[in-house]
């Protein structure tokens, strides 16, 4: 926005408001959490947060992925589609009786393949990101559903379909899946070059690009990346409802984007982190499990939910602006 | 054809309207009282008392991050003050916002240009200021009477251009014709000539002295000290935030100021060693590309190569297609005897070629990223180990350049936005420090650089000769291509039109062929 | 109020889904049972409804009601729940065994209602049962819809192959959407008699475009469940007939058996609570008008 | 995005570009409606002409509203919102009894409050644009279906549901609207100067500023005539449907977006016109037209939409480099 201070979160800089910043995330959960523990006896039973976690787990990947993207300024509203999508090429794959390993790495395939095709437009045909990633999102849903002749594929897979409901631990595999996705992702954007990349390219693309920053590549990598990780929690997600169908995971992309927001991304690009969107998946997800548990209608949800991410992002921004 | 008068009187009396009390000239007009500002534990500001007289031509001098620019952003109603106060022809003002600055009649060409991009030079010129019929505005007028007084001011600019396709320079020009057209009392430029030719320049002395003329109070900053001796009536200096003195121009000189500026003496700003000329480190013949044509010129090792010409003149273009930034359409290079074609910036710095580009606010920085990561931004491939970043080794390669060039910040991890001007500029310069080349292409690389600064840049630049490299310096100060270059080439629309070895020609004969006089 | 039934539907915000929560609501009232209201906010929110059930189950209640979005994805998941309490089906069934009762329509078989409708209603128009008809389906992947689709193509094949279906439809939702598609299918196709229109949202777009061009005579509309405006249609005779199931019941009753389950009482495996063809003819019957008219407040 | 080449079809310079733009989509509309007409006997009937023109009226007018927003570097993401919750508004009025004319103000009054709101939070509560209507989009429909109790509201005033399907001059009225918007936003971004300082806000608000220009103002009205517009679209939609209901209108914020970039909007801002997106939402609605009346299976639909959004804009997009 062009009102706003850009704030920064940035790669390594001020690292302590970074941490505290993320901190301050985790206070809010936290604050989040102990309320709902005291207005409902089901919060804090076991079998709840594991709910909670397993809740967040899919728009956390998501808003990872999604993050890089943002910060090289652009943004992937296909994100949701490429979910219902490569469900139902999984779906579609485990049915012809593809091995699981090959039906797994095979869509993984497809959401690089959607990744760089979004880079392509960006980058060759000169496309704004927006519109790019609208037009696959529009299309891709008509694929899935021309597929799946508008129905849904069953996963008859037993190994495939009980892994999203197993726990590792005591924790549910969904949410390793989640840690498995956040560290390299946190290495990768945070302590390796090409996460510094991203952020020079989101701050000034030629500046990086007089560098000897090469910024064609850095944007393959971003979306390439963010498909990556759609496809993966579609890989999840059919694993979690069983049947591959195109029109799932609707609306998600605004989700996910919402969760990097919320985690302190700059749609302007060159500002975000790995924990803030995880963060801010998670305190989306609480909102919804404890409206839930405290069985507020439906309706109030909405209205709640709006208003609290108001809430959020304004003290975060007060706080922010405090810090500096 | 509207000139510049008549635009400027109907706006002089809205000034008057607005309740400008007339000061007599030689009056205070306008006195600022300990005023202070903190950028959170920086103190920008220090509590300066100053006082400007009403119809002098002012200077402020300073090193990089003196406080000049936070001093105009106080006046100008850009931030707000910590403290102190400002009185403005006698009486207590607030100067909150720019709307006021500009109701009272004050108003800076700001030292980066702040206009929009997107707009027309007309639309800028008459920007929050529009003239108006019936609710809508009058576009082919205020086109026209832009166009007057930019013809009048004798800038080369049509009013109807989208301001984001010119060059800075050029920008820097709207800025300054959009502050003369506003009709002010009180006007302030900071470092408006630090983008323009001796041509350019001299056409805005000329309007600085006709507003001055026309009783406008001029403050002007600048770091060239030979402009403020040309121009002003009064100087003051200031350092580390502190207003250090005033000076009445008659009664000072070039040596005194620098001492009050960086506590220090300088024996010679244009340092200048010569090396015993090595191998041909690049050769170009008949390079054509967009903006530049048929340029033939080389560089040795040990040598200097200045290009001089006016805004425009290609200089930039040409810079820009030898690094593979831009496409060549026709020529070739020579690259230490090896013809090479540079496709991408990645080539040209593989091969051993670093550009510092001219604008670093466009081409130059991050500025929402750390000075750091800025510095560190060419190098990041050199600093990583395995999978990840050596950060130990970020830090102190960052750490170093800051050290080196005396960028004047806290930490490395401070945004590049919140350094000064001048210290920007020193960012780009360290990056390509650390990353060390054969050849170093500096496109303005003193642009908004103090003198102190300036003669330790020049140092630097002997001693990437004294280890064989080769410099070409783009220069549209004419003094600094003048002094230091070893052969000097003058651009002209795109074509090489002279060349000159170290000092072999006058200023006189290169402005004229700069210009085509 | 120590016994708590939550109640889990496919879509809080449509109106038939609310007249399964009036039912339900009315039946915690009668019975002082506690009902929580849920449901995702999109029948084809899957995942949504799999954490609704889940979060519903970590509240340790009485029992579960819920109304399965998709037949196959819920199975597990009621099988999960169904460990820790009973959990009563509704509306449609999901592939699972662990259900403690289920009281469904058949969504397939109010397809046929409807095609058996259509066809009747072209007859009474043309004399013949012949002629070109289209069906137009509100959103792609939600079970329910593409079982009336399929039961209303099935029997047009088997029983009317005088129809000629030229036109088979997806809309995304949207009333406005249903509404363009239809105006198109006018120009595009005049010599239509007759469509399907199989939920309530289309049912609403569709008439209005048959309101609008005034062809209420010459094409004949089914649609399918009903609300004031489709009804208001059907007594302006711009929708020949609706397909109308008895959600209200299906809450009630729904609630009633989870109690009786959760008391240990036995209770019967399945029930159907039916649907009915409404018609201009039968809309004043009794039976009928009850139905059209639910007490959702 | 950072790495396209920025364009500028800004507000007076280059009038020339300016003008050949428009026409350049108008002549690929114009192709579009030959390929149909010789594809399809029913395209040029005068009856399928009103419709179309009635199709994509809706979302020209949020289009239009939209751009004011995006102008300024900013993004309404609740247009969709508005459209369904005060389409209840206005039939729950008239249900009350409220005259319709009152109605009607009430109604646009609400659309002028949510604007407002909008600007409060961007403007005073530092919160991005893209959170604020991304919360207004969520709280609105959750207090629209409270006011529903999630159903519908009929509305009976025949005065006011004829209105959507009458004609005036052979043109049908809903068209009429479009022109009744356009207009005077015509006038209002080009020829005035708060059109011109939205593009400066847009441009560079740090400069606009400094000129003078009243930028938090100048973020009002963006966002308030783009809430009005949602209102008033909200009207023409309650009138076609006859029915308040606060679930329509899911997505037509993508839509808006859409139509407003295919229209040469720039979402970094500062890049802008009235026509581009009025000819961008109908080059939409002449896609799904044609697809219905060549009776394209309703996926390839989907897929084909996506298609013609990538070629269309890629073709401007050449189109305009080749201009400069
Ligand atoms: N937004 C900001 N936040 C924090 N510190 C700032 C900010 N802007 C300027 N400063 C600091 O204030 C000091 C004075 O800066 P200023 O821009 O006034 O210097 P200057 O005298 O104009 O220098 P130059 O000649 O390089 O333009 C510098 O130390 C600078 O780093
Ligand atoms: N992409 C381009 N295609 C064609 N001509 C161009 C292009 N970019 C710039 N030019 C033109 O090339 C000329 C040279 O501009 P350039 O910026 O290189 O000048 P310069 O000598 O570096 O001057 P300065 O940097 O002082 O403004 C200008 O007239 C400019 O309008
Ligand atoms: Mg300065
Ligand atoms: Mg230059």
């Amino acid at each position: 926005m062009s009102v706003e201070t850009v704030e920064s979160a940035g790669p390594t800089p001020k690292k302590g408001v970074s941490i505290l910043f993320g901190l301050t995330l985790v206070g809010l959960l936290v604050v989040l959490w102990l309320l709902l523990g005291l207005a409902t006896n089901a919060f804090w039973t076991p079998n709840n947060i594991s709910n909670l976690l397993r809740q967040g787990a899919m728009t956390a990947i998501l808003a990872v992925g999604q993050t890089f993207v943002i910060i090289t300024a652009g943004i992937d509203l296909s994100v949701g589609a490429v979910v219902g999508f490569t469900s139902v090429i999984v779906a579609w794959l485990l049915a012809a009786g593809v091995p699981l390993w090959l039906a797994i790495i095979a869509t993984l395939a497809i959401g690089v393949l959607i990744g760089a095709f979004h880079a392509f437009g960006i980058v060759r045909m000169g496309l704004p990101p927006f519109i790019i990633t609208l037009a696959t999102l529009t299309s891709l849903r008509g694929i899935g559903l021309l597929i799946t002749n508008g129905s849904t594929i069953s996963i008859t897979n037993d190994a495939f379909t009980t892994f999203s409901r197993a726990d590792f631990l005591g924790i549910p595999s969904l949410f390793w899946m989640v840690i498995v996705v956040a560290i390299p992702a946190y290495v990768f954007l945070h302590l390796s070059r090409f996460g510094r990349y991203l952020f020079a390219v989101g701050s000034n693309s030629e500046a990086a690009r007089l560098s000897g920053v090469n910024v064609n590549r850095t944007i393959y990598l971003a979306y390439i990346l963010s498909s990556t990780c759609a496809a993966f929690v579609g890989l999840l997600l059919a694993s979690r409802i069983g049947i591959g169908n195109a029109t799932q995971a609707e609306g998600w992309e605004l989700q996910a984007i919402a969760s990097s927001v919320i985690g302190g991304t700059s749609l302007f690009g060159a500002v975000g982190s790995v924990h803030g969107p995880l963060l801010g998946a998670f305190i989306l997800a609480t909102i919804n499990n404890g409206a839930n548990l405290l069985n507020v209608n439906s309706f109030w949800q909405r209205i709640i939910t709006g208003l609290l991410i108001i809430v959020i992002v304004y003290f975060d921004q007060l706080r922010r602006r405090g810090a500096r | 054809m509207i000139g510049l008068q008549e635009v400027s009187h109907r706006h002089d009396e809205q000034v008057r309207a607005a309740g400008g009390r007339p000061v007599p000239k030689g009056a205070p007009i306008l006195e600022l009282r300990s005023l202070q500002k903190n950028y959170g534990a920086v103190e920008a500001l220090k509590p300066a008392t100053m006082t400007f007289l009403s119809g002098e031509i002012h200077a402020i001098v300073g090193e990089n991050g003196a406080g000049k620019s936070t001093l105009i952003k106080l006046l100008t109603g850009v931030i707000a003050r910590s403290a102190g106060e400002i009185r403005w022809c006698g009486e207590t003002v607030d100067l909150a916002t720019p709307n006021e600055a500009i109701a009272r009649g004050i108003n800076a060409v700001h030292q980066e240009v702040v206009l929009c991009p997107h707009l027309s030079v007309a639309a800028n010129m008459f920007l929050g200021d529009e003239m108006n019929r019936r609710g809508l505005m009058r576009k082919r007028a205020m086109t026209g009477a832009a166009q007057g007084v930019l013809d009048d001011l004798g800038f080369n600019l049509p009013a109807n251009a989208e301001l984001g396709s010119l060059t800075i320079g050029q920008q820097q020009l709207v800025a300054t014709a959009r502050a003369a057209m506003r009709g002010t009392q009180f006007l302030i430029f900071d470092e408006p000539t630090a983008y323009l030719t001796r041509q350019e320049s001299a056409q805005l002395f000329r309007l600085i002295r006709r507003l001055q003329g026309e009783g406008v109070t001029i403050v002007y900053i600048s770091h060239r000290l030979e402009e403020v001796f040309e121009l002003a009536d009064r100087v003051s200096v200031l350092r580390d935030g502190t207003h250090v003195g005033t000076r009445a121009i008659s009664e000072t000189n070039e040596a005194e100021l620098i001492t009050l500026m960086i506590n220090r003496t300088i024996e010679q700003i244009y340092h200048k060693e010569r090396f015993e000329q090595g191998e041909m480190i690049v050769e170009t013949r008949g390079l054509s590309g967009p903006g530049f044509r048929d340029i033939s010129l080389s560089v040795r090792a040990g040598e200097i190569v200045g290009l001089y010409g006016l805004i425009g003149a290609g200089r930039s273009e040409f810079a820009l297609g030898l690094y593979g930034r831009n496409p060549v359409s026709a020529g070739e290079i020579f690259w230490q005897g090896r013809k090479v074609a540079i496709g991408n910036e990645r080539k040209a710095m593989d091969l051993g070629i670093a550009l510092a580009p001219e604008s670093r606010r466009d081409q130059g920085l991050c500025l929402n990223l750390p000075i750091g990561v800025n510095i560190n931004l060419p190098v990041f491939k050199r600093l990583t180990r395995g999978l990840t970043i050596n950060r130990a080794q970020e830090a102190s390669n960052a750490e170093r350049q800051i050290r080196d060039l005396n960028i004047k910040t806290p930490s490395r991890r401070v945004l590049a936005s919140a350094m000064s001007g001048g210290n920007q500029q020193k960012i780009v310069i360290g990056r390509w420090l650390s990353h060390g080349a054969k050849l170093f292409i500096f496109d303005e690389p003193t642009v908004g650089v103090d003198v102190g600064t300036k003669a330790e840049i020049y140092r630097l630049f002997a001693r990437l000769l004294e280890k064989g490299a080769g410099i070409i310096l783009i220069s549209s100060y004419l003094p600094e291509v003048y002094e230091l270059a070893d052969r000097l080439h003058v651009f002209r629309q795109g074509r090489l039109v002279a060349s000159h070895d170290y000092r072999a020609a006058s200023h006189e004969e290169v402005l004229a062929q700069a210009i085509n006089a | 109020q120590d016994v708590t039934i939550p109640i889990i539907v496919k879509d809080t915000t449509s109106f038939y889904w609310q007249i399964v929560l009036a039912g339900a609501r009315a039946a915690g009232k009668d019975l002082g049972v506690n009902v929580p209201e849920l449901g995702a906010q999109s029948e084809s929110d899957i995942n949504g409804q799999i954490t609704i059930l889940e979060n519903a189950v970590a509240g340790a209640p009485a029992a579960v009601v819920i109304a399965p979005t998709e037949f196959k994805a819920l199975g597990k998941p009621v099988d999960e729940a169904a460990k820790s309490v009973p959990v009563i089906g509704i509306d449609s069934g999901a592939d699972s065994k662990a259900f403690t009762s289920f009281l469904t329509t058949d969504n397939v078989q109010g397809g046929r209602i409807a095609a058996d409708g259509l066809a009747a209603a072209i007859k009474e128009a043309t004399g013949k049962e012949e002629g070109e008809i289209a069906v137009i389906t509100s959103l792609p992947g939600v079970g329910s819809l593409d079982q009336r689709r399929e039961g209303f193509l099935d029997q047009v094949k088997t029983k009317y192959p005088g129809l000629k279906v030229v036109a088979d439809k997806y809309a995304d939702g949207q009333a406005t959407t249903g509404l363009n598609i239809m105006t198109d299918l006018i120009t595009a196709n005049p010599n239509l008699v007759g469509v399907f229109a199989s939920n309530l949202i289309m049912a609403q777009g569709v008439g209005q475009a048959i309101a609008e061009n005034k062809l209420g005579d010459k094409i004949k509309v089914i649609g399918f469940d009903s609300d004031e405006k489709t009804v208001g249609f059907l007594k302006e005779g711009v929708l020949a007939g609706l397909v109308v199931q008895d959600p209200y019941r299906m809450g009630y009753d729904g609630v009633k058996t989870a109690l009786a389950v959760s008391k240990g009482e036995k209770v019967e495996a399945n029930v159907d609570t039916g649907a009915n063809l409404v018609t201009k003819a039968n809309m004043s019957e009794p039976k009928i008008d009850a139905l059209l008219n639910p007490k959702v407040n």
